[in-house]
């Protein structure tokens, strides 16, 4: 498209909408917001070609701050619109905002599908472990036991685990980040962009309005050198402030070691995002604070065919045996006969 | 009148009309037994219409009442709107299904029998303690006992079939007769064997035509039937023809809506019976572009096609019963988003999962009311097989000219009925035009809900520079498009939404009738229950009664003329397979008296149920 | 009149009423000031009613027009049934509340600003070019600008609080003057900041003390305020009283039906504004064996409620908006299961997601004709926050005597508003009966279909021997309640079912009017309209007119009388906050020219308007 | 309850309600019926402490045959109404029957949170690959090009393993059987019914009308013992018509090794139901035909608190802390006044 070639160099602001930004001062959707932004244009696709499609939530208002086409669909659909766009317009760059309450609870089912029908769009999960929009309730990712509006005497769900569940669906790619890390948050939304294919990011984000804190454990200088651990493709897991700390497989469980003491960085797990089998990555989603440090990075990045290539070359692949279709012979095909 | 033609050993007995019902178990082939009559009659050049009655989804075991299948054919030389009130011939392979259908039989009507099926077994499964065909009770048919099985063993006899393979050519032998009774040519039927089995599997060819044969021979030569039966020519315009069920036609409609809009088809949908030959056809159709997503369920049907059409698909979902109610949050989004979108509803029985083989018109109100907050879209409705052909394609046409989502009624009835169907010259329809606006050059905003004179808004594709642009369920604030809470702004668009799909009264035609101007009585109907209302009443009117007809295809917003239309007659009747519905909507709306005929059992109106109600009206 | 009181340095001028509204930041604590001032003026014997307005969901910057929150309380010597339709008195905290909120000031009315608010940035988010405390424009005011924020930091200077603490204490400022105004005493509120301060941290407790005296003190020396206001004790009915939100009311209401039926209480729920606070409400109570279940989605909300239902509990579900769309393929199910349920529906604005945090009226057509089929289920709606108490009792008795759904209607006007609640004697209140039948002896067959006279059938719970059955949502036969197809009998089912819900009108007391038995003009109103309705027909009636007021609780089926009833008046006027849905069901049940009052603004109506519309109609 | 003492021994025969079997003849569907029958006379639970709610397909048919209470609810919706059943009765034996499409396609997102809370239900998928009831479209377990009603040049989905999916959401009871399988069924089904918490089982099934032979590489006796490896808690993983084969660990992933030479079966993997972690079912899940044998038996049997004894116990302890709860007390809370 002349549009592609005569393409100027875009910034970040050329991203913005004229909208004013309404989350609450201090939440975490802000820097989300920005490294959006900031990465959209080194992808080099025009903003028109970009539409970004959400749920309802505090994060699916992100459309709305974004100079691209948008959908702030209904609560938990996302997934399901971007779906009928993306398969009837594979010309579009299509990513879909969520939140953990819009994503995983009433829409858990409808993104389950899309990944495992690997469609190529940019999921990304806004995960705050609270519904933020309706003013406090648990949402599927908070804490057994988190006391809130709805539980006052604590939650009793177990909480589902993002990553597992996209893993268990056999997603092509799957990562996480953290609002507050923006060079990495800008790195995985990166990639996610380039994966062809689903890909699945799950972005800790503070609602500091309802559940502030709740990734102080990951955010905070002091203690998230030692409850994080940053993925990087063929090296060994190693994380602590002095890179001190590893870890290892024990028969099919990780352990955290010393290394030094006799254990070298060669005994150390590596991480493969090319794994054809998703058993590591799986392993990964599975490490969780307090008892692991929290991996954070890209977890898993295979090929696949892609959903929207298939209808279309299914397209392709009957106009070829049949012809490009016609009305005429449509309607005359089978036992016909003429009344004069 | 009597005539014996010659070479035909029989006298052959000249009829107006036939109507003929084969009926079986489900394993019985007798769906094929009627469309393959069907064809045959259409081509001899009769008016046909079919009516396909299947067990309800769970197969039930073999021989037992539940597992009944039947399929009825009316052909005749007249133009015909109806399969029949009632059958002239009853073709039943086994007791369960002589004893679920023998009372849909005239008086005097033929019965013929698979008389081996007659066995204790068979007749246990059926209710029977004594066998019908020797206790009398069926007396006031003209019975014939043939031994099916036994025949079509013989028939089929050195063909190399097993007998499991033997017994599944019966329905052969039992076309072949019913083809001798009505003289119908053997010729479409051997063509069909040739085309469907002559490849795969020879023997079983051979075995069908030899089964055809021996059941046609069987009435020529036994002394069992007196005559023969002829149904002429009928005269219809002139044209190319072939039949069509519902779901078809509404297939190839959308199929010929896209190519006339230019724009590319895209289904979203979840199975459900019984719109979910919808899908499998149009999903046969992939050389015409056409996209079928089968998505994980009814929401995510609706949903995609919402995504698809603002991506500028002629964007389309196909449902029934539940699945329509799932939809409903979504078909808010559609409102509230102002896209183009066909939402078809193959109305079944209800409420909850019902009856979901059988036919129904109950979801009017809901495709009108259904949503939550004042949420108008059009709704049009479908009233034979064929015209939902012609439906689908105005539905897109009112979709894109008003920007909104439009939701097609038809119903299990006319969904797997068939009727002739004259074909179209698809070179000469007119095309429905779709305007996209185009790129925008740099500085000037782009405003999504600035409106045309029909208060339509522009249709602004993805991919145009410029023309950025979000939109969603939270309300809009008119021109801009930013989501807005305002109270006048709130109460300006409500109005607005409702005066845009009210407008669509100005771009339809007004409403006919068939019959007197005005007079004593108008039936007004919708929907399915065309053929039974449009028959009904010229009986009527043939027996001197001062009736006229009005079907509605258009049911919101009304034609703009059916107010003053409505007053023109004394009475207002309105026939429909719900509670009142439609009936409901006309009294509200123009505080007519009307009055119902209202009728649900799953199965189509009578011609002589609303003929009778008519007479009453018009007598008192 | 104005009088002196002793003690009291400035002249008190004692009014009939009063209507005050706070406003500022959400952060500012509105609501806070508003509740405070509403039980005071309660625990001084005025009658109250209330009006919390929030800004929509999410957050929005400080300072802007979309963050401004405001609370309007109306306290009075008489009846009062609405929060009154503008203010005399407004407290604005910056100048974006000022610009939202001074429109609804009354010419001469009392205005008190945080003058400290007003710089540069604050007037420009608001919109100002210039400073509205110097342009002029609120010369029909009587302007108070007061430091506010100046001196709240002086007032709670030394309570060892940094600044941004200090200035939470500004609302208690406010409060303070206001009081002050309107002669009321600090007690309340100086219990409320021991209550919820003193423990947790004695520092905010003591500055918001400070504070409210400050503010106090301000009216009292300061030359601004000429006159003090008092209005005195109401005569209300003898008894214990509180204030109660609709939210609140309902929760209790259910909790209530639960104990009264001797059935454990269920609630099957997904948070969504504005229904959320019954889930917050109801599951503070386990000790009275409550369980709520915060589902997945709203469809396990409602399916899981009839789950519960099946096992014998008293099964809610409460939503609102596209929640409720929802629901109602599950709401087919309860009724083809003919088990009892509650749908709560708090109705906001919409379609679509809509407008979350504003009230309307138009989910009626939706609650009778929402679902697939003919799916029929009585329908309650409550007339104001504490009547939610009542009703959903009602409903629930409805419920179990006719074993079936039952759709209760607020919405969040009445949800988040509160009024002065007589409190009930628990004890005196009559149980609600509830017959499970016992163990079945060996061999007698259990018909779980089997009908009462009210067509009601048993409802059997799982545990209880010899009665083991299967329901679903295909249909059933009546009496044994199998599967069954029957074209006959699916005839009866749905009869049977229409009947049944017909027949809850004789179950219900007779419709009565307010005024006259016949005459010019009959006000129908539903839902929270009741106190704008009410309080106009009263003054329209005062004023000489001749008109009465018949305001409904019971939707569907209508009070057997009703229709008598229309007949009695010239003209039928239906106010409504929606397009017209109550009046299209009387035009179409009893063909009557009922005309319209319709406002679809987010806003409930204010008393004038229909004053306005009802001498119009008495006029000509 | 009285009853349960004065039981009367039960057969299978007692659990068979009046109503004709409407499946089609040959339906695999029977013979789990069958089994079930068979099983239940054996937990000690009368007929009226059972209950099965299904949803909608030939499958969720099955309350009709049984002689208990029932529900056939609608379509997908089945786990969420046990829930509610369960959950406020907890004194029910209480059975979810749904299908592929019912529970995985419609139904995924219900499935997904009865298993994260760990109710106490025992879920049966009855997995044939297919939409039964209308008439043969293909469904979210239906293979790769899988040709169809509705995929008439084949399926471009992946399908999804329910026991992937279950696994994901960290299920405490996750088995596998065939309904020609009819001993280890019956075991199958056993072990469900004994387990504490959720019970997720996947049943292979024959749709012999529109899947027919979907499983035949499972069932037919030549292949079948190549084709299905027997889980036995504690044992090594072999199978073969000799028990000449067996899994082995490389890595993270499973291999398939002979035998003798060399290989003895302490090299093999052992099978563990109550491994903590559920990284080795979920390695035993991913095992597919042709690759792998497919596992049958019970992959994970682990126990945690129930949702049903959680949400009970909240109103134990609120009435120990609050007393039970009085209405007149809650009226009067907060602020009141008199008018006399
Ligand atoms: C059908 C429907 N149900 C419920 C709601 C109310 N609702 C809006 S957002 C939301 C959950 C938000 O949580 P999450 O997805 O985590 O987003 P967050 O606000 O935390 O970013 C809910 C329950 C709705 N708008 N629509
Ligand atoms: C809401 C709704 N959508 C769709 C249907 C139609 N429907 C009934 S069963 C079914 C799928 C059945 O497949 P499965 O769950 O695998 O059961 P099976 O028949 O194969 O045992 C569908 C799509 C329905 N009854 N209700
Ligand atoms: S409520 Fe929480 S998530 Fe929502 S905007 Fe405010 S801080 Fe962000
Ligand atoms: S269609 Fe298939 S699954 Fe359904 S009953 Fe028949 S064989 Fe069984
Ligand atoms: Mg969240
Ligand atoms: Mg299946």
């Amino acid at each position: 498209m002349a549009t592609d070639v005569s393409l100027p160099v875009l910034t970040a602001n050329d991203f913005a909408s004229d909208q004013d930004v309404r989350w609450c001062p201090g939440c975490g959707d802000y820097s989300i917001l920005a490294q959006m932004k900031k990465v959209l244009p080194t992808l080099g696709i025009p903003r028109e070609k970009t539409v970004f499609v959400s749920g309802i939530g505090c994060s699916s208002r992100f459309p709305y701050y974004m100079n691209t086409y948008g959908i702030h669909s209904i609560h938990g659909r996302a997934p399901a619109v971007a779906t009928g766009l993306k398969a009837s317009r594979p010309d579009l760059s299509v990513w879909v905002i969520t939140g953990d309450g819009d994503g995983l609870s009433i829409g858990g089912n409808h993104l389950m599908h899309c990944i495992r029908r690997n469609i190529d769009l940019n999921i990304v999960m806004f995960n705050n472990r609270i519904y933020g929009l309706t003013k406090g309730q648990y949402s599927p990712t908070s804490p057994f036991g988190k006391i809130t509006k709805s539980t006052p005497m604590g939650a009793i769900d177990y909480p589902l685990a993002p990553l597992c569940i996209a893993i268990g669906c056999e997603a092509t790619f799957v990562a996480r980040s953290i609002d507050t890390n923006i060079k990495h948050l800008g790195m995985v939304l990166k990639r996610a962009a380039e994966h062809r294919g689903v890909s699945f990011v799950e972005v800790y984000q503070n609602c500091n309005v309802f559940n502030d804190g709740a990734y102080d454990y990951a955010t905070n200088r002091d203690t998230k050198a030692d409850t994080t651990l940053e993925l990087e493709h063929g090296k060994p897991l190693i994380f602590g402030k002095n890179r001190e700390k590893g870890i290892r497989l024990n028969g099919m469980n990780p352990e955290i070691v010393e290394l030094g003491k006799g254990i070298s960085e060669d005994d150390l797990l590596f991480h493969d995002e090319k794994a054809p089998e998703p058993t590591l990555a799986y392993l990964l989603s599975r490490m969780r604070h307090p008892e692991f440090p929290e991996p954070i990075g890209v977890f898993r990045d295979v090929d696949r065919p892609k959903y929207d290539d298939l209808i279309n070359s299914q397209i392709v692949e009957a106009r070829k045996t049949k012809g490009e279709g016609e009305l005429q012979k449509l309607y005359t095909a089978g036992e016909t006969w003429t009344v004069s | 009148m009597v005539t014996t033609t010659p070479g035909a050993s029989k006298p052959i007995v000249d009829l107006e009309s036939a109507t003929v019902r084969f009926c079986g178990d489900s394993g019985d082939g007798m769906q094929l037994a009627g469309t393959q009559l069907t064809n045959t009659s259409a081509l001899a050049g009769n008016d046909v219409a079919t009516f396909p009655d299947f067990p309800a989804e769970i197969r039930a075991p073999r021989g037992t009442k539940a597992g009944v299948s039947g399929f009825q054919i009316h052909f005749a030389s007249k133009e015909i709107f109806t399969p029949g009130d009632s059958v002239e011939a009853l073709v039943a392979m086994n007791p369960a299904a002589l004893a679920t259908n023998v009372a849909d039989l005239v008086p005097g009507g033929i019965l013929v029998v698979n008389k081996d099926a007659f066995d204790e077994k068979g007749m246990k499964q059926a209710g029977y303690s004594a066998s019908p065909l020797e206790d009398g009770s069926l007396s006031a048919y003209q019975v014939f006992q043939v031994d099916m099985t036994r025949l079509t063993r013989l028939a089929v006899d050195g063909c190399g079939l097993g007998q499991k393979e033997s017994d599944r050519c019966r329905n052969f032998y039992a076309m072949g007769l019913v083809f001798w009774l009505y003289d119908r040519s053997l010729e479409p039927t051997l063509r069909y064997i040739d085309a469907k089995f002559a490849k795969k599997s020879p023997a079983v060819a051979e075995a069908n035509r030899k089964a055809l044969h021996a059941g046609y021979n069987y009435g020529e030569t036994t002394e069992a039937f007196a005559a023969q039966y002829r149904v002429h020519k009928a005269e219809l315009k002139p044209g190319l023809y072939r039949n069509l069920t519902g779901n078809e036609a509404t297939a190839y409609g959308l199929m010929t809506a896209a190519k006339r809009s230019g724009c590319e088809l895209f289904l979203g949908s979840y199975p459900i019976t019984p719109a979910s030959d919808i899908l499998h056809e149009l999903s046969k159709h992939k050389n015409f572009g056409v996209r079928t997503f089968q998505a994980e369920d009814e929401i995510a049907a609706v949903t995609s096609a919402i995504g698809a059409a603002f991506g500028g698909a002629l964007a389309v979902t196909t449902s029934s019963g539940p699945g329509i109610a799932l939809k409903q949050e979504a078909m808010g989004l559609a409102v509230m988003t102002e896209l183009p979108l066909l939402v078809i509803n193959v109305q079944r029985g209800g409420p909850s999962t019902g009856l979901p083989t059988k036919t129904e018109q109950a979801d009017l109100l809901q495709a009108l009311y259904g949503r939550n907050g004042e949420c108008p879209m059009p709704v049009v409705a479908a009233r034979s097989p064929a015209d939902c052909f012609d439906v689908v394609q105005e539905a897109w046409r009112i979709a894109v000219r008003f920007m909104t989502p439009v939701m097609v009624l038809t119903d299990g009835y006319l969904a797997n009925g068939t009727e002739p169907w004259r074909i179209p010259d698809a070179k000469s329809m007119p095309p429905i035009e779709v305007k996209h606006p185009g790129p925008a050059h740099n500085g000037d905003v782009f405003h999504p809900y600035e409106r045309n004179e029909r208060l339509a808004r522009p249709w602004a594709l993805p991919g145009t520079p410029g023309l950025m642009h979000r939109i969603g369920g939270l309300e809009k604030q008119d021109v801009t498009g930013n989501v807005n809470y305002e109270p006048d702004n709130h109460q300006h668009m409500i109005n607005t939404r409702a005066r845009k799909v009210a407008l669509v009264a100005d771009d339809v035609p007004e409403q006919e009738v068939d019959g007197p101007a005005n007079g004593k009585l108008l039936v007004v109907s919708w929907g399915g229950t065309y053929g039974a209302c449009a028959t009904a009443v010229r009986e009527a009117r043939a027996a001197g009664g001062s009736v006229a007809h009005c079907h509605l295809r258009y049911l919101n917003p009304f034609p703009r003329n059916l107010g003053e239309l409505l007053g023109r007659y004394e009475k207002v009747l309105v026939p429909e397979l719900n509670r009142g519905q439609l009936r409901m909507l006309l009294r509200a709306e123009y505080l007519v008296d009307a009055i119902g005929l209202n009728k649900i059992k799953g199965k189509p109106f009578t011609v002589a149920e609303v003929v009778e109600k008519i007479q009453g009206l018009l007598a008192d």
